[in-house]
């Protein structure tokens, strides 16, 4: 399968492989809308089982972006890999699978990472007006948006 | 409604929300190009939860009424947010194993049996027999306790009182077996990385056995109450419908994925632990409603009755855990492992940058995935049937909030 | 003076009717008064019959085995603050439940508990009934609206278009069954024949042509007043806004429905009112096809021994009430702590014991056995009552007014119609 | 049936009647007014009582107070009640309002100067057979026509609400 896709985009997957027994490729983020869709229409990979990232602050391209996919007739998971830098954003998956509506929302919570083309992109688990986004590494863990909480609950401190 | 029937709150006042869009959640809810008709030409914006019978915990779903039909929702929902991803990236592999727990409170077995696995694929390593059928035979009973509080709950929500109190008094018999087992009863925490870190204790295969033979009658006790109960199948029979193509798209779930006709379960598709070794079923059912999810879920009890079973006969003996380093370092890598929890695919990804703590965890929850589904499912249904649909949904607040 | 007050008691009519002021005043005392403590006992019921259905124990603090628990919550109840809403409309606010509570309690001037034993006799008995048990629509309806917030709206609507709707199919079958009372032999019309047979509307002419006619409502015509009854009696749970009916007060989805803003005494009202209105509407299904107050079997087991072994029943009943609570003190733990709670339980069985006793004197006995079975009928169907509350979920409100008015009130019609046609043709 | 007291019910029951009538035009709130209407249309009910015609009596509180005044009460409550409290009400027919007023007073002082002269039937009397069975029979008999006219007259009116109300049929 990755062979197939390789020809078609050559330079555009940088890399297949299968650790402890997943498969993962890693992507550019130029082909990464196509490829999910031909994923899913060719490859029969209909369920989007999650779509997350990971932090990396001391890389050039910090964010690491991961739609998991899983096949129901292939009985088969594959990651799919994209590396992004900070305030660059990413097509949105929504048309593809639904279910990517509240996953992407979470990752742009999460991290701050824009999806283009998502329908409702705010924020799903904070609050919105929430400065900040928890996920990134440079937030630090009792780290919390002050003003907010003081504008909204009326505290000093959510600690 | 009247500018008079409003309560002056902020989030639901139409004055407000009609004209400019006070409450962003309201946004897509199209509130400027009402469905008009003579006399019900205006839509009622109504706000249940975060306090409400029936949003089970903190939901606040904030309704678009035409009368009592509804014509959108939209979720609110993070109340019960505690970064549980982000104590993760702070905790070391082993510290961080009683957190999961807190996720899906009411089967945090399945959620310690989710993240173990994770970490031993990412070691590299397997729990020894034993162990795997101890944790089968467990997380199959809290899934069972998880279903019996789901049913106890969600046939109150549709009115009727008396299972609540059945269910619950014969989960009470599976939170005693954990109680002997592991000292916990809700958040269990009865697995460590590499097995359990406890033996069974004496007359352990006696209790189960016991609940085994105990409890069939009282599920067929619930049939009986709900079952062929007229009102019953009028309430759930096509209520909350989800397609099989829709529901794949949502990437929906568990039995309400099965419910929807796609013969799915991760313990058969991929198997973990011991499940590859027991026999029995994937109860499916035909047309995706609230009424074929609750047979789908009476059925799962059942079969998980014939998993514990098959796996009390056959218990091997043998150490419970495998060889495990002191400190947990796994080497650089990521790893996705799922399994199948009573609410669906729960899954772990775990980055691994080869120090004692993760570097990052994310918890795929099920009942976050499934509670998106409830804008569909809902959509021209009434307001009673949106209870139901929450209900029959069956989410964990703890689990979507995270 | 005397004899005005005795006047009555020779008389075999009502007070009202009679119109001895004295005895009307007794009476409304009365009717009032116990009409209130069935409902506590009613509440004391309900919640030990459904934590039994529910294995649980229910109330068992208060009192041996929580008799007195309907009190305590009386007290709390008038104590606890008394919250109006800043927004509410206070006067609308404040009249809903008297509303509600003064038309559940003015019913029971025409109830008949025996033959002369009602507050008085109208001969529009039962459409009074009717009439005024509609009008605690217009609380519900004003509570709702007046307290100014969505759910009690949303709950209020709900109830009153539920009550106005299940009227109608409620009305067709009290009809049919005002229609036997008339119906043995007469022309079209009903008049004609004038002597026997007139029909009534009158709730003790209708317990007395079920004498004449030797058969209970439910029986006549089988199966049509059966049919009919059953048509009563599914109306009558959906009038009340009882399980499986309670949309109105669905607690998973409106929170308490019209009355989630009120608060202490004023939501006690409701709850008066509410369990006064159930005992009602049950009086009104005992009086039109069960037989009002007449024994069981009056027609296969007559003759002057079965009268003694039937009117014996209220005071064996006591008694067997008594031995109930003479088994529960030996059963009490013999903790002291629990020597207060023991020694209770076997004064309220002396209490008991005692007054089967009395009813078991010959002139008490005969005046009272008439009520006695009246309220064991209603009694049977509060136990009904609370029987579908542990038994059924709860219908939603389309599926409510699909059985209201595409199901009740077409068999209604078909019952009534088919009741005429019979009744002029046999 | 003894009356008991006539004289004290009967002014009351008017006196009540009146007061409610004043009040369900001085209300300015309109719920208030409908509730005003409620209790006027009791007191009516009771008057009737005291006429022995206990059938009307019952039917006035099953329809009027039972049933119609809670469709108004819905549609009252259904309106927006601040906007109509805040607007002056009638104020451009006060001079209809007034002659209609005069019109009615000088009808009054007709009445009261004529006496019982105006009401040449007898006082009401308990009816030999039951005023229900009366009604029923000149309902059904001499004005079943009238009677079936007024239903179909109703029957249009259903008709002309659903068609109003609803969009899609």
């Amino acid at each position: 399968m990755v062979s197939k896709l390789n020809g078609q985009y050559g330079s555009g997957i940088r890399e297949a492989s299968t650790y402890l027994g997943q498969n993962y490729m890693v992507v550019e983020p130029s082909v990464v809308s196509e490829l999910l869709q031909i994923l899913r229409d060719r490859e029969q990979f209909d369920y989007c089982v999650d779509i997350t990232a990971v932090h990396y602050p001391e890389r050039e391209k910090q964010f690491d972006l991961l739609w998991i996919l899983y096949s129901f007739p292939r009985n088969e998971r594959i990651r799919v890999k994209i590396m992004i830098a900070d305030g660059e954003s990413v097509p949105s998956a929504v048309s593809i699978w639904a279910t990517a509506n509240w996953l992407e929302r979470e990752v742009y919570d999460m991290f701050g990472i824009r999806f283009d083309g998502h329908p409702d992109l705010k924020r799903i688990l904070l609050p919105d007006g929430w400065k900040g986004h928890p996920l990134r590494k440079d937030y630090g863990i009792i780290q919390q948006d002050q003003e907010w909480v003081q504008a909204n609950l009326g505290i000093e401190s959510g600690q | 409604m009247t500018d008079r029937t409003m309560i002056d709150s902020k989030a639901i006042d139409p004055k407000t929300t009609a004209s400019k869009v006070a409450d962003p959640y309201l946004s897509h809810l199209e509130l400027d190009q009402p469905d008009k008709t003579f006399l019900d030409s205006n839509e009622l914006v109504i706000n249940m939860g975060p306090q409400h019978p029936a949003t089970h915990g903190v939901l606040r779903v904030i309704l678009k009424l035409d009368g009592e039909k509804v014509l959108g929702t939209e979720c609110v929902i993070g109340y019960l947010h505690r970064g549980v991803e982000k104590i993760a990236e702070n905790r070391t592999y082993t510290m961080f194993n009683p957190y999961v727990d807190r996720m899906d409170y009411v089967a945090a077995v399945s959620n310690g049996l989710g993240y173990c696995e994770a970490v031993e694929k990412l070691l590299n390593i397997e729990a020894p027999p034993r162990a795997k059928y101890i944790r089968v035979i467990l997380t199959e009973l809290n899934r069972m306790a998880s279903h019996q509080l789901w049913l106890g709950t969600h046939a109150l929500d549709i009115g009727a009182m008396t299972p609540l109190f059945y269910t619950f008094r014969d989960r009470e018999e599976i939170l005693k077996i954990f109680e002997k087992y592991c000292g916990a009863r809700l958040t269990t925490h009865a697995f460590r990385i590499g097995g359990c870190q406890y033996e069974t204790y004496e007359g352990f295969e006696r209790d189960v056995t016991k609940f085994l033979d105990f409890v069939p009658p009282k599920i067929d006790e619930y049939e009986e109450l709900l079952t062929s109960n007229r009102i019953w199948l009028e309430r759930t029979k096509n209520v909350g419908v989800i397609s099989r193509a829709d529901a794949i798209a949502l990437g929906v779930t568990g039995p309400v994925l099965r419910a929807s006709g796609v013969k799915w379960d991760l313990r058969k598709a991929q198997p973990y632990a011991a499940y590859s070794e027991f026999d029995f079923e994937i109860p499916i059912g035909a047309n995706g409603d609230t009424y074929d999810r609750y047979t789908v879920r009476m059925e799962e009890m059942r079969q998980s009755l014939r998993i514990i079973r098959q796996a009390v006969e056959r218990i091997p003996e043998g150490p419970i855990m495998a060889k495990v380093p002191k400190v947990i370092k796994p080497p650089v890598g990521e790893v996705y492992h799922s399994i199948e929890a009573p609410k669906g695919e729960l899954g772990y990804f775990i980055v691994s940058d080869g120090s004692t703590q993760p570097y990052r965890v994310r918890v795929r929850p099920p009942s976050f995935v499934n509670l998106q589904a409830l804008d569909v499912m809902v959509r021209g249904a009434l307001v009673a049937d949106v209870i139901a649909v929450i209900g029959t949904l069956d989410i964990v607040l703890g689990e979507v909030d995270r | 003076m005397l004899n005005y007050i005795t006047s009555y008691l020779r008389s075999n009519t009502t007070p009202g009717q009679a119109g001895n002021v004295f005895w009307a005043f007794v009476y409304i005392m009365v009717v009032f008064g116990g009409v209130s403590v069935a409902v506590m006992a009613m509440n004391w019921l309900e919640r030990k019959a459904l934590a039994h259905f529910q294995i649980r124990l229910g109330p068992m603090r208060v009192g041996p085995h929580g008799l007195l628990q309907p009190i305590a919550d009386a007290i709390k109840l008038m104590t606890k603050e008394d919250i109006i809403p800043a927004e509410a409309d206070k006067f609308v606010f404040w009249i809903a439940p008297l509303i509600i509570l003064c038309a559940s309690f003015a019913v029971y001037i025409v109830v008949p508990f025996g033959p002369t034993h009602a507050i008085t006799d109208l001969n529009i008995g039962i459409l009074f009934m009717l009439g005024v048990s509609s009008l605690s629509v217009l609380g519900v309806v004003m509570a709702g609206w007046a307290s100014n917030s969505h759910y009690p709206l949303i709950g209020a609507l709900r109830s009153s278009a539920q009550m106005v709707s299940y009227e109608v199919a409620m009305g067709m079958a009290v009809v049919s069954a005002v229609l036997m009372t008339s119906l043995h032999g007469l022309g079209p019309y009903g008049v004609g024949a004038g002597t026997s047979g007139t029909g009534t509307l009158s709730m003790i002419g209708i317990v007395q042509a079920q004498q004449e006619q030797h058969v209970w409502f439910l029986f006549k015509f089988f199966p049509l007043g059966f049919i009919a009854f059953g048509i009563f009696a599914i109306a009558m749970v959906a009038e009340t806004n009882r399980a499986p009916f309670d949309l109105p007060e669905a607690e998973s989805e409106l929170t308490a429905g019209f009355h989630t803003e009120y608060s202490g005494l004023r939501w006690s009202l409701f709850m008066l009112g509410e369990y006064a209105a159930m005992i009602a509407v049950s009086s009104i299904a005992v009086t039109l096809w069960l037989g009002g107050w007449f024994r069981p079997f009056p027609n296969t087991l007559t003759g002057e021994t079965w009268d003694l072994v039937f009117s014996l029943f209220p005071g064996l009943s006591f008694l067997a009430l008594a031995v109930i609570a003479f088994v529960g003190v030996r059963r009490m733990p013999k903790h002291p702590y629990f020597r207060v709670q023991t020694i209770g339980l076997a004064g309220f069985g002396a209490v008991l014991a005692l007054i089967g006793l009395i009813l078991f004197a010959p002139p008490v006995r005969d005046r009272v056995q008439d009520i006695f079975w009246f309220v064991a009928k209603v009694a049977g169907f509060m136990y009904l009552y609370i029987w579908y509350r542990a038994t059924f979920p709860r219908y939603r409100f389309d599926q409510l007014m699909k059985v209201g008015w595409k199901v009740l009130l077409p068999i209604g019609i078909g019952v009534l119609i088919l009741t005429a046609i019979l009744g002029v043709v046999l | 049936m003894q009356p008991v007291a006539t004289t004290f019910f009967f002014y009351f029951l008017a006196g009540l009647t009146l007061l409610s009538g004043v009040f369900v035009i001085t209300r300015k709130n309109p719920v208030h007014s409908a509730l005003a209407l409620i209790f006027g249309l009791l007191a009516q009910a009771g008057l009737y009582l005291m006429l022995y015609a206990p059938f009307v009596a019952g039917v006035q509180i099953i329809l009027y107070a039972g049933g119609i005044m809670v469709l108004f009460l819905f549609v009252i409550m259904l309106v927006n009640i601040e906007r109509s409290q805040r607007e002056e009400q009638f104020n451009k027919q006060w001079l209809v309002g007034l002659l209609a007023a005069i019109a009615l007073g000088g009808l009054f002082v007709m009445v009261y100067v004529k006496g019982k002269a105006l009401f040449p039937y007898p006082i009401a009397q308990p009816l030999e057979n039951s005023n229900t069975q009366q009604i029923g029979v000149m309902l059904y008999g001499q004005y079943m026509f009238a009677f079936e006219i007024a239903s179909l007259l109703l029957l249009v009116a259903i008709i002309g609400a659903v068609v109003m109300a609803k969009k899609r049929i």
